[in-house]
């Protein structure tokens, strides 16, 4: 197992980058007896060096802006499920932004990303409307797809969304058929996709990995390693200790990172997007997250120590994020303005979706097939 | 007899059973320490232990054709899928292996093992966590198929399965899991033979030939169409898909003349549209009218609420269904 | 008309929509360089390259997955499965994903793509590389099914099937593969509209409704019904199960007042029970006698020679079933 | 990689062992640029190290005379084939015998064994009676499955053979459910299961892997890694470059070795099996091997050329255990009366089955369901 490494406590370096640095040296003890599929391993304590370049702060600006936005709503959301609005299961992301923040950053327009039914956060980092988000997974007829999809089918062609997915892993060979796209057609296009450390025991993460690495596709492989699946630690299924290590039996690259550090994730993803497109094939991606509210709403956590959480509490994503803005100069006060602006925006948003018209019954029997018209030419 | 509710009768047949014969054990997600996503295998880790409690990871293809190998040496594996839909992750374990083994073998080797979990809509999980796989399950031969509908009869018939020689899935349905009804106390041991169908609601005009929730849809509709209609409907409870009860069936419409099959599986090639085959093969003689079936609208079932509504067979439907028929 | 087999009208078709259409590419085992385990690809790897065929390792999951993520961006694939009965083991993908795409994503995409491969008995293959999926398919709204039985409708069916912005399951049977028929030279090209029938033979008493290699032995069938028992058999031809074409079937019993659909599929919910209920809900007046189905018995294919006759719903059981309906 | 060793050429060390030793140095310097999935590795060119005490020159005979009757039975199937007699897809395993001779020597009565519809030799190997066999692949009455699973489908409860799978990599989920079994019961059995090099690529292997590794199940995945995967060889879909490596990812403890040895397969199933009921759970066996028929009778066999199996012709298990007999004494004239007496024993076998009724027809509706009578108790 390499070093833990940090990136969390930046270091501005010469070059106007930030070299990643050990947080502390009780994290690093605990790193040294424990895996990236324990519990107590915190998103500091990842594995990887990496070059971590500094982004402008105007780009900072707008990335805690978009998880303020991705936070609020899914605090949002809670609540309408609480008052019985949103029905099914809903996933969501609160302490995952900073994964798809710093990854949408990365790529270009044109890239694919698909991901899982835990995808609010990456609906949005790409680009998706928080209104229209929210009305889809109230079932409302402004929602993207009509209110068919829901919370666990987020999808925006125009953003490059190619669709989260409720079958664990099976967003995995998607993104790998779109890779495949890209490589047939000749583009520079590469996907990424995004699983869970669950997920992993899906047969076609196995089959996935294979054939990507053998095709050499451009793809990004990014698991949210945030220690769980469902309510059962992943610790207590895994034979894999280090789950970054493991794409290496294929001969793939991977890295294990922060995944709750933008500037750590946006650099991770660009350096594997880069090599995507220079033709040198998929890099496998371990950012070391975690959930911060239950599996779904609706969950109790019975499953998991308050203080487990609590330990996690200050290396989430808007934490680390605020801190960032605060040691470029961004003052609290500032901070505190885009608070209120993105409040308000998320509470147009949630009126926007309440307001939308219910969908037309008849809506239920469109969008089965396309008709064609071939066969009469 | 005491009132209690569906998950309650399951967990106490899966407990009876597991200290009845200690070949039969637990496997699936979450369903030890957690004791199941929905709660039906609570607390049976602590009684039973790990070896008979076992948490898998994410790997339904791996667990269910584990449970195939030790079923075929005699253990009694009950396999909780999270969500039957999660049955096409497992497709080729559960149809091309187990539902064949025993033919395959040439009945040297059977496959005593249950696989279990809640299927159908009503809550707006969406296409992949709602569908019902009842006529998926039925078009395979060699697996029995069962969908209890009350808590007595998801206990008894759960003992059932766990006791018969043959892979059985165990259909539950998520708006059932919180119903509740009359069974006898815990120690009180019964067992419902898997193919009976039951009677739930005598009726001389028309036969509804039901299973799992549509049948306590059914059964409201009938009373809409007795009180506003004057229609007086029997309400057959299939209770089992595989093997098809058609006697207790044709029984009914020698009196009624009109057979409705309803369930919330698709109806195109769904168990509906295999009763009424049945019906002009067996007893076409005792039809005074087309039999009908009704299914689940062509489509994966939307999430929202209203979409969803439209789409599933319920009450509405059945009602609306009804009055053609008897129109005629 | 020139004459050619099964598995050459096949192979025009694919090479004529690859070079129509850039975005068609084919992907599978053993496709490319060797080209195909039953040489329908033969020859394609040579003339369009690798990008283009592309030979993949036995992961049936990733692969149809792969299918889908291309064709949500405009790129056309022809799956292969080797055998059909593979289906199982991609049925997530297949069913979950694939059948469900464009409906949970309220229209924003669609999965133009292609699933080809051959099933059926008669080769002594077993239980595991014999059984008929066209009902399994046919139950999942949002996949068109098609199951030509000649060459001229294989290739014209074929070549919509690609064309077709809907995922299409496209069944062949190995008992058709090297069966002749007429067909026009490769560069007249011609389509064949998917959810058409055909009336393949006329006939005054009795409507057999059926498709791929069923045609065959339903033709046979027929020819004995006419010489030995002087009943003249109209046999429709589906071509394609999804959509059914109903109006074709209804035109047909409207003269004939009766109905036989055979389908080498398991009978249990399959094709042939959709088409009986179908029939007395679109129909029933049509119908001087009860309709009937015949499917393949409820066993999963033995592999001797005896008994998987026995288990196929071929010529000897059409007859059987004819003149049963007939008697009354 | 590690340095490859060859246990083809034998020598006796002090202890009545056979250390393996390297065959030549030309061997060695191919496998130094090659890998296991390439075809011009021969299985003596096996890269682990490994202790390979001596078998007894009785035992040695018996094997001897088990693979000469798994091939005489091979060969006399696919003359039926010819003549039409034998229908399907019928894989002949001529070539890897060894595999599963010295495998079913190194376990007991009352372990288990799953494999693929290559599953002859395992069949035969674990004890069924040839004539039933042929009998079953001919669909007659005496097949031991009464002519409904064929050639794909051997099996044989009383032998501890659960059966073949015509599903690649279906089988192996079954062994490690056997494993499971003899865990649950606390039992000392152990279960092995055979697969092919291209099964590796199937999602539920690694699925298994994981579960077996975490649970450490009394399991034995053995690879006949005959490099190729139908007409298609392993290298062109592989990225995995050394298939014995790849299990460590799990965990696992994994050799590879000459499947065409069976006192090495022997050696190192034994040390497994150990392993394995000492509860330090499953090994992974990478057997090199090379099949020197068609994938399945009728191939033409246009995907390979013929100086590649000429090649290997010198690593096939008969020759190999000719030589070990004759080094121990055994002569030829020995030899040749074995070698007409299994020639015998075959030929009855055949007129065995050829002579075996048809099964009734109403045998099809029979074994679908076990009747059951709880219910009305
Ligand atoms: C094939 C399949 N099996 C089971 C489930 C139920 N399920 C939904 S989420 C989940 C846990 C996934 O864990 P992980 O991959 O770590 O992602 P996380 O939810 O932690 O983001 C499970 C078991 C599913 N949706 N699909
Ligand atoms: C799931 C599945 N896909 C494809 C096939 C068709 N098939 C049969 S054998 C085979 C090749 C298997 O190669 P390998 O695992 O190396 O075993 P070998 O035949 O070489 O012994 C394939 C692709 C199958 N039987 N099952
Ligand atoms: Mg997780
Ligand atoms: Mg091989």
């Amino acid at each position: 197992m390499q070093l833990a490494n940090s990136a969390t406590d930046v270091d501005a370096t010469e070059d106007g980058g930030v070299q990643a640095t050990v947080t502390n040296a009780s994290d690093i003890e605990s790193r040294a007896v424990s895996t990236s599929i324990t519990t107590d391993v915190l998103p500091s304590m990842s594995a990887t060096d990496l070059d971590v370049p500094a982004l402008s702060t105007d780009l900072l600006v707008e990335m805690y802006k978009k998880a303020l936005t991705i936070r609020l709503m899914e605090e949002a959301l809670l609540a309408s499920a609480e008052e019985g609005q949103i029905g099914g299961a809903m996933h969501t992301a609160i302490g995952h932004e900073a994964n798809a923040i710093g990854a949408a950053a990365a790529l270009r327009r044109g890239d694919y990303v698909t991901c899982t039914y835990r995808g609010h956060h990456h609906g949005l980092a790409w680009g998706m409307d928080p209104g229209r988000a929210i009305a889809e997974v109230m079932g409302r007829s402004d929602g993207f797809a009509k209110g068919k999809g829901g919370s666990m089918h987020f999808v925006s062609p125009e953003h490059g969304m190619m669709g989260a997915n409720g079958i664990v892993a099976a967003q995995v060979p998607h993104a790998a058929g779109l890779a495949l796209a890209s490589h047939i057609r000749g583009e520079d296009r590469v996907a990424i996709t995004f699983f869970g450390d669950g997920a992993l025991f899906q047969g076609v993460m196995h089959e996935t990995f294979n054939i990507a690495a053998k095709w050499k596709l451009p793809l990004i492989f990014y698991c949210e390693n945030n220690r769980y699946s469902e309510m059962t630690p992943i610790w207590r299924t895994s034979s894999i200790e280090d789950i970054y290590l493991f794409p290496r039996s294929y001969g793939m690259d991977s890295m294990q990172i922060d995944g709750n550090d933008v500037e750590v994730v946006h650099a991770a993803v660009s350096q594997a997007a880069e090599r995507a497109r220079s033709g040198a094939g998929p890099t496998f991606i371990e950012g070391i997250t975690y959930r911060l509210a239950g599996h779904m709403a609706g969950d109790l956590e019975t499953y998991r120590p308050q203080e487990e959480v609590e330990k996690q509490q200050a290396y989430e994503p808007l934490t680390v994020l605020r801190q960032k803005l605060l040691a470029r100069g961004v003052d609290d006060a500032r901070i505190a303005a885009i608070d209120e602006e993105i409040d308000e925006m998320i509470d147009e948003a949630v009126a926007f979706a309440e307001n939308s018209p219910w969908p037309d019954p008849a809506e239920t029997y469109l969008d089965v097939f396309v008709s064609t018209t071939y066969g009469e030419e | 007899m005491r009132r209690t509710t569906y998950i309650q009768a399951l967990n106490e047949a899966l407990r009876e059973e597991m200290q009845h014969d200690q070949n039969v054990f637990l496997i699936g997600e979450d369903v030890g320490h957690y004791g199941g996503l929905f709660r039906v295998t609570r607390n049976l880790l602590d009684e039973f232990g790990e070896k008979r409690v076992l948490d898998t990871p994410i790997s339904e293809q791996a667990f269910m054709g584990m449970a195939l190998g030790a079923a075929t040496v005699g253990l009694r594996p009950v396999v909780e899928l999270m969500y039957m839909d999660f049955t096409l992750v497992a497709a080729d374990q559960i149809f091309n292996q187990i539902a064949k083994y025993q033919y395959m073998t040439g009945g040297l080797l059977n496959v005593p093992l249950v696989i279990r979990g809640q299927q159908g809509g009503g809550k707006r999980y969406g296409s992949q966590h709602s569908q019902s796989v009842d006529s998926l399950y039925a078009h395979f031969p060699g697996i029995r198929v069962v969908a209890p509908a009350t808590p007595y009869d998801a206990k008894g018939l759960l003992k059932s399965a766990i006791r018969d020689d043959n892979p059985v899935a165990f259909l539950e349905h998520k708006m059932l899991y919180f119903t509740r009804g009359e069974a006898p106390p815990p120690d009180e041991e019964y067992l419902i033979p898997i193919g009976k169908a039951d009677v739930k609601r005598e009726g001389a005009d028309l036969t509804i030939a039901t299973f799992s929730y549509c049948l306590l849809q059914a059964l409201e509709a009938a009373e809409t169409l007795q009180e506003e209609h004057g229609i007086d409907c029997e309400v057959v409870d299939l209770r089992t898909v595989e093997p098809l009860d058609t006697e207790t069936v044709w029984e009914s419409v020698a009196k009624t003349g009109r057979l409705l099959a309803v369930h919330e599986s698709y109806a195109n090639c769904g168990v509906g549209a295999e009763l009424v085959a049945r019906a002009y093969e067996e007893a076409p003689q005792l039809l005074r009218a087309p039999a009908r079936r009704l299914g689940m609208a062509p489509v994966s079932i939307p999430v929202s609420r209203v979409l969803e509504e439209e789409a599933l067979p319920w009450k509405n439907d059945i009602i609306a269904t009804v009055l053609e028929m008897e129109r005629g």
